[in-house]
């Protein structure tokens, strides 16, 4: 397989990310596009890092640099305490607003 | 000697204002302003007669810098010649008389001293504007005289009619005034000075121009001549001073009559040197037309005091035309017996509504109340001359006084005589003479059909002057008193009254005017540009009456004795002489039959009764109306302001019939109308607007904003998406 | 210099390492301590900010300006920038805390948490500022955005600040998540994460024709978005009008200046860095295109605030304006850009602090945020409406207020540049929004409120009042403010 | 060192005045009025110490400023900076006597505002360095506002938030000319050498220099226009004018004072000091060019002469009246600038200074009017002569010398802005005559409506005008009458300056 598969494939999850952020009328379902965008990120990364950067030869044997897996796990990280964050504030707007229809959540304008 | 002379002429009066003036700061008054005032004018008298041996045949500009702009300069100065010093004495004399006369006249006015203040400051400003070398400083005496005619019109100013004739006065002779200032600005942008004497002086500079280029220099000369047609009330500017009559007497006599007026004709005298053909002939013209317009109007007024002053106009409008055909020295000794007789005649009709005024408490403001209280009704300044008469002013009310009024009754017949031109013993008749016959002359040497015209028209206005003189005199202190309750009331006035009265007739006689027969006393300045023989035409007439006024006296013509120096008897000159001799013996026989004639039908119509003045009225009532209405010259102006506005008559809820009440409130109410709307359209809409519209769209933009912020936060996301969409596009397209 | 080893790091990494310290000192006194009441947390945090402040200058001095060091392997770096940026923000924390001691409508329970989270922030953004790797880049962001979506959150019951949270955070995840997109794209393009090299390794991949210009501009465009939305640059700038009126006044003033500054750190390091590369300008002149984001965002900011009633939302779009005034400088690569960005903050940060300063007050004590709640002030309050009149005008940009000058260096760096156009639009802002910072005067000053009774303010808010309006008033006369960003540069 | 204690005295005086207890008013006015004493002595020295026969700058302080842009704070004096200062310092005093007792509420603030409005205009008259003059210039902007804005009348915010957009709208295109001129002021034949300055002095010669970037006809043309209307709006010239007579019906009669003594005169001050001195290729675009510019700046002048007048005429605000009265009369400054020769010039800057006096007079005679009355309807009044007559003399002063009346002030500097204009351009100046006739209407109308006629019965018991308020307007007319007299007076200070002003247009 090569980088263009990895690469579409993760363009691919990144719009379904964006679409889903942008149409579901459910907070978590939002959550969920966002989680969709973050990993396709991390698929590109590991991609790129699997592909692009230069292996290095050590003891004759050739060795990986693994940059991008590693901003991959910081990726991930992330999104995990991103998801607690955003869950805790969702639990907070149902509280306040009985819903967590995001079109609901517009006292806030203009 | 000669400058600390004139400045204690200019400074005697200003100071004694100046007195008044830092006193009321202080709310205080001088407590004898009256004496302050009459006591300062009769200095200036003495200093003025001291003048008169100063005076040398080379007269030298005496000049101080006035303003220094680097490249241009302004110099102030004074320049004595005899015209000077005849104006100065001119001025200065009647000034003190007035004061004298006002001392008696004015007593127990409430602004007494304020009066004599004012008459002071005129003083002043005349004198200023007589001694002064350069354009600037005449015009700032000339806008100064303007003031104080001004201030003293309206003096009396809780009459709505004084204050609409002191603001009438002053805004008609600033249009003429905004002409002769645009004429400086001429001759300023031509010759970079405004000095009128000396090498670089205006004159100098005229002389050096070819015939070539003076079609500029009659514009700029006409444009002069309109500060002189406001100020002195010629046509078509004359509406002003009938108005004027709205102020007390004596000033109608000082301003009115004898100085101020007049300062239009010494105005183009001093500029003869400039005037080129075209624009002698535009000034004597309007100068006939003038006299004769007035004289006609004035044979059908009955306010004695109008009379007088439609007589002024006409009386102008001879000097004008007498400067303008060239008659320098006739116009300039005409001024100077106008000015007495004319002084005489209105103190002399102040005396007589003295008379009749003395029952009523003196002008105080009660009685103001009374005559100005139907007209303060609307704030307008609605005022129809003649149309309501002051009781005691209008000559319908009069007649018999001669037996009431001795003395006032025997100068003012004097004035009377003189005005007429009844020959002889009495200075008027001279002057007019001279005035005749150089017109007269003028025209046989040039057989000019403008000046032959010119010379008819001074005729008929002499006749008709006579004619209207005389009906005043009848109607005034001949037969039965036709108001007898104020004729008992009326009384010969006090001394201090009566003998300026006496002083004046005596000047009405040609003796006094000896300055005038001093033969090379009075020279012409040289016309540069009016192709003439000066010399054979200037000789007869620079000396009036020929050296000894003996033989004048005993009726030998003066053109006789012109013989004595025609000059270098060129050929030229020769039948120039002749011509001017004939003229003179022409002008002469037929001025006294005019004369005679205007007295005989006012002796028979106003005396003897033989023909009805209605009676004409009624049979010629056309041309009685057209006199009677003044030429409608108010209401052809008014016609001219209805015709601007007429499309807006009906917002105006009462249109003015006065001529510059009618500019004002005309252009008031059209400003206010037009203008208004037009700033209210402008200002509120067009610069306003727009910087309104603008804020409004940025207000509108700013909402529009608002509203993409929904508050839905899909609808943001939408935007970062199409944000980042919209800036790559950019990038491509770019 | 060779990027140095952790171990050896750590010394120059003292002010963080302070700020994390004294962040975990907060949470555990928050737990001894059983007198709700008490502020000792606030002032623990203080000192902590005090401590990390001299630890800043002393790691200064340590560098010699022109000549930055590379820490823990070149994934942060410490430069001048970084210094400046980093005092910058210290200072505006402190004075966020001062407002939150003074600030009636945080919940006295929580306050351990929000000091920590405070202080945890401001660690976060010290890394955005020094930050030179794609890695380091988005973990500094991401602790930004997460702890600030707390901190707009904060206030319990209140459905405004759980909305603004709410917002926040969708919109900061999408925003970062999209920004994370583009960093991968230019990771893979560049084979590494090292900002210094990524120029190079572009810039020669463009030359070859590796990729083409496309993907490079995508991934800009998308890294725009996460930094755009920082600091609330059109069309990146919706959430924030919400959020600030939604969070906790201290917390806006914190967000409006200090998230913005260091966004604006983030950004300046990012492109000049990464792509201050003539070649890849001369493929990709992403300068035109902010000039025009910054003409977008100063005209958006402006017409917004015009119609606005709430003074905090005003002051929202406001900020959104100067952020867009700031961004004119970063158009252009040049000294005079970068120095008048770092002069305009300083100006902005007094001025901008100093005006939500007020505004805490007066919700305190009148406790609106309305403009007509400003009615009167003057005779019921004079000196705080004096001093709200000097920070609007400077905010307007009067002279001889600070905020003039900062415009002053703003426009002449752009016309330096012949950018007229920009000056001119940026300049008609300026008078747009003289406008809305005047109604607010016109409340203080023309107009009188029903009640008359004057306002009481403790002599320590005057002083704190002053320390902002004093420094709003003589910055600009001063000379030493525009020379000490020579020294400040980025390579 | 003379002139920037005159200049900063004020500001002292503004914090002295903020510390004075808000309660001991009298205290206040007193140190207010000797606050604004100081700089009048100040400037009467250095008006008679100024030597005459020298144009060239005296008493210049050059120390360097913000050395970041090479911003110096560079001030001195010139014949015509110092009769404005002059000018400035005589309102000051006078302003504070007016505003004596008419001052209901905030008097505390009001005089440190007016303290801060006079360091501004002085410092303005002052200063030698564009940015420092143009920080001076909108110093005034900010106490202006609040001094209208709060002790106006009852349309004051609109009246002021309108004077601070416009001014504020034209200083920004100012600020960008500043700009442009800066960054050029090291360019020679396209290279960029040397330091930038902002030195008035300095860059009026490099503007002359050719070769020079700033001579660029051109570049010179659009700085020009930036400037201009950032000055037109001051003066303000149409259609820039609207602000102006909302800004005088609302302001306070002192403020009023200043707005039309002094911030008016900043405007053609500018104009003479850059627009005129430092493009003046920039400026023979706009007199003496060809096409539809050509004559553009004297037909400015024109328009505000005659729209002003007319306006004035079709008034019923007496003070409305004033308020377009002075745009009539600016108009004879602008065309007399239009001009550019000696003549012009001069009698434009001697009508600003003239007018300076007379607007000053003519609004604290309303001012006067207003606090007895309460009300400035002209046809309201009525006969009120009898009543005041000595106010009613001043006032007659006042209107004599403003409808420029020979042998006061006010027909000098007009009639000789005339002259110099009509040997320019004939038929703009003789059609701007009518503007002395509708002035002459509009004032002796005015006079007739208010003073002269039936004395209304509303004002039977008119008080008369007091010591104090004499006092205001004592000084102001007998300036009026010694410059209408003996203008060389303030002539002379100038005069040598103008000449030079004129070489270096004639050289264009």
């Amino acid at each position: 397989m090569s980088l263009q598969h990895y690469l579409v494939i993760s363009s691919i999850l990144f719009s379904l990310g964006i679409f889903a952020v942008l149409t579901r009328k459910n907070a978590i379902s939002i959550l969920m596009g966002i989680e969709l965008i973050l990993n396709s990120c991390n698929l590109n990364f590991v991609a790129f890092s699997r592909f692009v950067t230069p292996a290095e030869t050590i003891v004759g044997s050739e060795v990986f640099r693994f940059d991008g897996q590693i901003i991959a796990i910081f990726g991930i990280v992330l999104a995990a305490a991103e998801a607690a964050v955003f869950l805790a504030i969702i639990l907070a707007i149902y509280r306040e607003f009985g819903s967590i229809r995001p079109d609901e959540v517009d006292t806030l304008k203009g | 000697m000669v400058v600390p002379l004139i400045s204690i002429i200019l400074l005697a009066p200003l100071a004694s204002f100046a007195i008044f003036a830092l006193l009321g700061l202080a709310k205080r008054n001088f407590p004898r302003q009256d004496y302050l005032s009459t006591f300062a004018m009769l200095v200036a008298l003495g200093c003025s007669l001291l003048l008169i041996q100063e005076v040398t045949s080379e007269p030298t500009p005496l000049t101080v810098e006035w303003l220094s702009l680097g490249s241009v300069n302004f110099s102030m100065g004074f320049y004595l010649d005899s015209v000077t010093v005849i104006m100065l004495i001119v001025v200065t004399l009647v000034s003190s008389l007035v004061h004298i006369f006002s001392i008696g006249y004015m007593h127990g006015d409430p602004r007494y001293s304020r009066f004599f203040a004012f008459l002071s400051l005129f003083s002043f400003s005349m004198l200023f504007l007589v001694v002064s070398d350069n354009l600037l400083g005449i015009y700032i005496g000339w806008e100064l005289v303007g003031l104080c005619s001004y201030l003293l019109i309206g003096f009396w100013f809780e009459k709505d009619t004084a204050a609409n004739a002191c603001k009438k006065a002053f805004l008609t002779t600033r249009v003429g005034d905004v002409g002769m200032f645009i004429g400086m600005m001429m001759l300023f942008a031509e010759f970079r000075t405004l000095s009128l004497y000396g090498d670089t002086g205006i004159f100098e500079a005229v002389a050096t121009l070819e015939s070539g280029q003076i079609a500029w220099l009659s514009i700029a000369g006409i444009l002069i001549f309109c500060g002189a047609v406001g100020k002195s009330a010629q046509v078509p500017l004359h509406t002003w001073l009938p108005d004027a009559m709205e102020g007390p007497t004596p000033v109608s006599a000082l301003i009115h009559a004898a100085t101020m007026v007049a300062a239009g004709v010494y105005l183009v005298a001093r500029m003869f040197p400039i005037l080129t053909p075209t624009s002698s002939l535009v000034i004597a013209y309007v100068g006939g037309i003038t006299a004769l317009v007035a004289a006609t109007i004035a044979i059908v007024r009955f306010d004695i005091k109008r009379v007088l002053a439609y007589s002024t106009i006409s009386q102008l409008g001879y000097m004008m035309l007498a400067i303008g055909a060239g008659s320098y020295v006739a116009g300039l000794f005409h001024l100077t017996t106008h000015a007495f007789f004319k002084a005489l005649l209105f103190l002399g009709s102040g005396s007589v509504i003295h008379a009749f005024h003395a029952m009523h408490a003196h002008h105080d403001d009660a009685e103001h109340t009374e005559d100005a209280a139907h007209e303060h009704a609307d704030n307008s300044l609605v005022h129809e001359h003649g149309s309501e008469i002051p009781p005691d002013q209008d000559m319908r009310n009069m007649g018999g006084l001669r037996r009431k009024m001795p003395l006032t009754f025997i100068t003012m017949l004097i004035a009377t005589l003189s005005i007429s031109g009844v020959p002889f013993v009495f200075s008027g008749f001279w002057s007019k003479d001279k005035i005749l016959g150089g017109v007269l002359g003028r025209a046989m040497e040039w057989n000019s059909v403008h000046h032959y015209i010119l010379f008819a028209m001074a005729l008929i206005a002499a006749g008709i002057t006579a004619f209207y003189m005389f009906r005043l005199i009848f109607m005034t202190f001949f037969g039965e008193p036709r108001n007898q309750e104020m004729h008992d009331m009326a009384h010969e006035s006090p001394w201090v009254m009566v003998v300026p009265l006496i002083v004046l007739a005596v000047l009405s006689f040609p003796v006094v005017n000896t300055l005038w027969f001093n033969k090379d006393y009075i020279e012409p300045p040289p016309q540069h540009h009016i192709p003439a023989p000066q010399h054979a035409y200037v000789s007869p007439d620079s000396k009036i009456g020929d050296a000894n006024f003996g033989f004048s006296l005993f009726g030998v013509s003066t053109a006789q004795a012109a013989e004595e120096d025609a000059g270098p008897d060129t050929a030229q000159a020769d039948d120039a002489y002749h011509i001017h001799h004939r003229a003179h013996n022409i002008a002469m026989v037929l001025s006294i039959c005019v004369a005679g004639l205007g007295i005989l039908l006012s002796w028979l119509f106003y005396h003897r009764r033989r023909f009805s003045a209605e009676g004409v009225a009624t049979t010629f009532r056309p041309v009685y109306n057209l006199f009677w209405n003044k030429y409608y010259f108010d209401e052809f102006y008014d016609g001219v302001l209805v015709a601007l506005t007429v499309w807006k008559s009906r917002l105006f809820a009462k249109f003015d019939l006065s001529f510059i009440d009618g500019i004002v409130n005309g252009v008031g109410k059209i400003t206010r109308d037009i203008f208004a709307a037009f700033i209210g359209f402008f200002d509120n809409r067009v610069v306003d607007g727009f910087v309104n519209r603008v804020a409004e769209v940025t207000w509108a933009a700013g909402g529009r904003i608002r509203k993409i912020q929904t508050g839905a936060i899909q609808t943001y996301l939408f935007v970062v998406l199409g944000g980042i969409v919209l800036i790559i596009l950019i990038f491509r397209l770019f | 210099m060779e990027p140095l080893k952790n171990i050896e790091s750590l010394a120059y990494f003292s002010p963080e390492i302070l700020l994390v310290v004294f962040a975990a000192a907060v949470i555990i006194a928050d737990l001894l301590i059983k007198n709700r009441e008490s502020e000792l947390v606030a002032y623990i945090s203080l000192v902590g900010l005090g401590c990390s402040l001299v630890a800043i200058l002393i790691t200064n001095s340590l560098i010699n300006s022109n000549e930055p060091i590379p820490l823990f392997f070149g994934m942060i770096r410490l430069d001048g920038f970084a210094v400046f940026f980093k005092i910058l923000l210290l200072l505006a924390t402190a004075a966020t805390i001062l407002f939150s001691l003074r600030s009636e409508e945080l919940d006295a329970r929580l306050k351990g948490e929000y000091y920590a989270l405070l202080l945890a922030v401001t660690f976060g953004m010290f890394l955005m500022a020094s930050s030179t790797n794609l890695l380091m880049i988005f973990i500094s962001l991401e602790t930004v955005s997460l702890t600030s979506y707390i901190l707009a959150g904060f206030l319990t019951h209140s459905p405004r600040s759980s909305e603004a949270a709410f917002k926040y955070i969708t919109y900061g995840a999408v925003a970062s998540g999209t920004m994370l997109f583009g960093l991968s794209m230019i990771f893979g393009m560049a084979g590494t994460g090292d900002l210094s090299q990524i120029s190079s390794q572009i810039a020669s991949v463009l030359a070859s024709g590796g990729v083409s210009t496309l993907s490079v501009l995508i991934a800009i465009t998308f890294i725009l978005a996460g930094i755009g939305y920082k600091i609330a640059s059109v069309p990146f700038h919706m959430w924030s009008p919400d959020v600030y009126e939604g969070a906790p006044i201290p917390i806006t003033a914190f967000l409006s200046v200090a998230s913005k500054a260091a966004g604006f750190a983030l950004f300046l390091r990012f492109f000049h860095v990464g792509f201050g590369k003539p070649e890849i300008l001369q493929s990709i002149d992403w300068g035109f295109i902010l000039a025009i984001v910054s003409a977008l965002t100063m005209t958006v900011g402006n017409l917004a605030a015009l119609p606005q009633r709430n003074v905090k939302r005003l002051l929202a779009y406001s900020s959104i304006a100067h952020g867009g005034y700031l961004l004119m400088g970063a158009v252009l690569l040049t000294p005079e850009g970068l120095g008048a960005i770092f002069f305009y903050l300083i100006v902005y940060l007094f001025m901008n602090l100093g005006a939500f300063y007020v505004v805490v007050l007066i919700a305190n004590e009148a406790g609106t945020e309305m403009i007509d709640g400003y009615r009167g002030l003057a005779t019921r309050a004079p000196l705080v409406a004096g001093a709200m009149a000097i920070f609007l005008f400077s905010l307007t940009g009067i002279p001889p207020l600070a905020g003039f000058f900062g415009k002053w260096v703003l426009f002449y760096a752009v016309i330096g540049e012949g950018l007229y156009w920009l000056a001119f639009i940026g300049l008609l802002n300026s008078v747009v929004s003289l406008y809305y910072y005047a109604r607010i005067v016109k409340a203080m000053y023309f107009e009188t409120s029903e009640d008359t009774n004057g306002l009481s303010f403790s002599t320590g808010t005057f002083a704190l009042l002053s320390v902002f309006a004093i420094p709003t008033i003589f910055i600009g006369l001063l000379n030493i403010f525009y020379t000490f960003s020579d020294k400040i540069t980025l390579q | 060192m003379l002139l920037s204690l005159m200049i900063f005295v004020p500001l002292l005086g503004m914090i002295v005045v903020l510390l004075l207890p808000r309660e001991s008013e009298e205290l206040i006015k007193r140190a207010t009025l000797a606050f604004t004493l100081v700089p009048l002595v100040l400037a009467v020295v250095l008006f008679v110490s100024y030597d005459r026969s020298s144009a060239g700058t005296q008493y210049f302080v050059n120390v360097p400023w913000i050395d970041a842009f090479n911003i110096n704070y560079h001030i001195g004096i010139d014949g015509l900076s110092v009769t404005l200062l002059l000018l400035t310092a005589l309102l000051g005093p006078i302003c504070v006597l007016a505003s004596w007792r008419n001052i209901e509420k905030g008097l505390k603030a009001y005089m440190a505002l007016f303290l801060l409005l006079e360091t501004g205009m002085l410092g303005f008259f002052a200063a030698l360095d564009l940015f420092l003059f143009f920080v001076f210039f909108e110093l005034t902007l900010l106490p202006m506002y609040f001094l209208i804005g709060v002790w106006g009348g009852p349309r004051r915010e609109y009246a002021a938030i309108k004077f601070f957009l416009y001014t504020l709208f034209g200083s920004v295109l100012m600020l960008v000319a500043m700009i442009a001129v800066y960054l050029n002021s090291n360019v020679i034949n396209g290279v960029a050498e040397g330091v930038r300055t902002f030195d008035i002095p300095t860059l009026i010669t490099l503007a002359g220099t050719t070769g020079h970037a700033l001579a660029d006809s051109t570049f010179q043309m659009w700085v020009f226009l930036g400037f201009f209307i950032g000055f037109a709006v001051k003066v303000p010239i149409f259609p820039f004018h609207t602000w102006l007579p909302d800004a005088h019906v609302e302001a306070p009669t002192a403020i009023s004072v200043i707005l039309a003594g002094v911030l008016l005169k900043m405007g053609t001050y500018g104009i003479v000091r850059i627009n005129m001195a430092m493009f003046p290729e920039g400026l023979a675009i706009f007199t003496n060019g060809v096409g539809f510019w050509g004559n553009s700046l004297a037909l400015l002048g024109f328009i505000n002469i005659v729209y002003g007048s007319f306006c004035a005429l079709a008034q019923t605000d007496f003070k409305k009246l004033v308020a377009y009265s002075s745009i009539g009369h600016m108009g004879f400054v602008i065309l007399g600038l239009a001009a550019g020769n000696s003549a012009g010039i001069n009698g434009a800057i001697l009508q600003m200074f003239n007018h300076g006096v007379i607007s000053a007079m003519l609004f604290l005679l309303v001012g006067v009017l207003y606090d007895r009355a309460h009300h400035r309807e002209i046809n309201g009044f009525g006969g009120i002569a009898t009543k005041m007559p000595v106010y009613t003399g001043i006032t007659t002063l006042a209107f004599m010398a403003s409808l420029g009346l020979p042998g006061l002030s006010g027909f000098v500097g007009e009639a000789l802005s005339l002259l110099g204009a009509f040997q320019e351009f004939e038929l703009i100046t003789i059609l701007s005559t009518i503007g002395i006739v509708v002035g002459a209407a509009y004032f002796l109308w005015t006079l007739q409506r208010v003073f002269l006629g039936q004395l209304n019965p509303k004002y039977e018991d008119l008080p008369e005008i007091n010591k104090r308020e004499i006092l205001t307007l004592v000084p102001l007319g007998i300036l009026t009458i010694v410059l209408g007299i003996w203008p060389n007076f303030a002539l002379d200070m100038f005069s040598e300056s103008v000449t030079n002003l004129v070489n270096v247009l004639d050289a264009i």
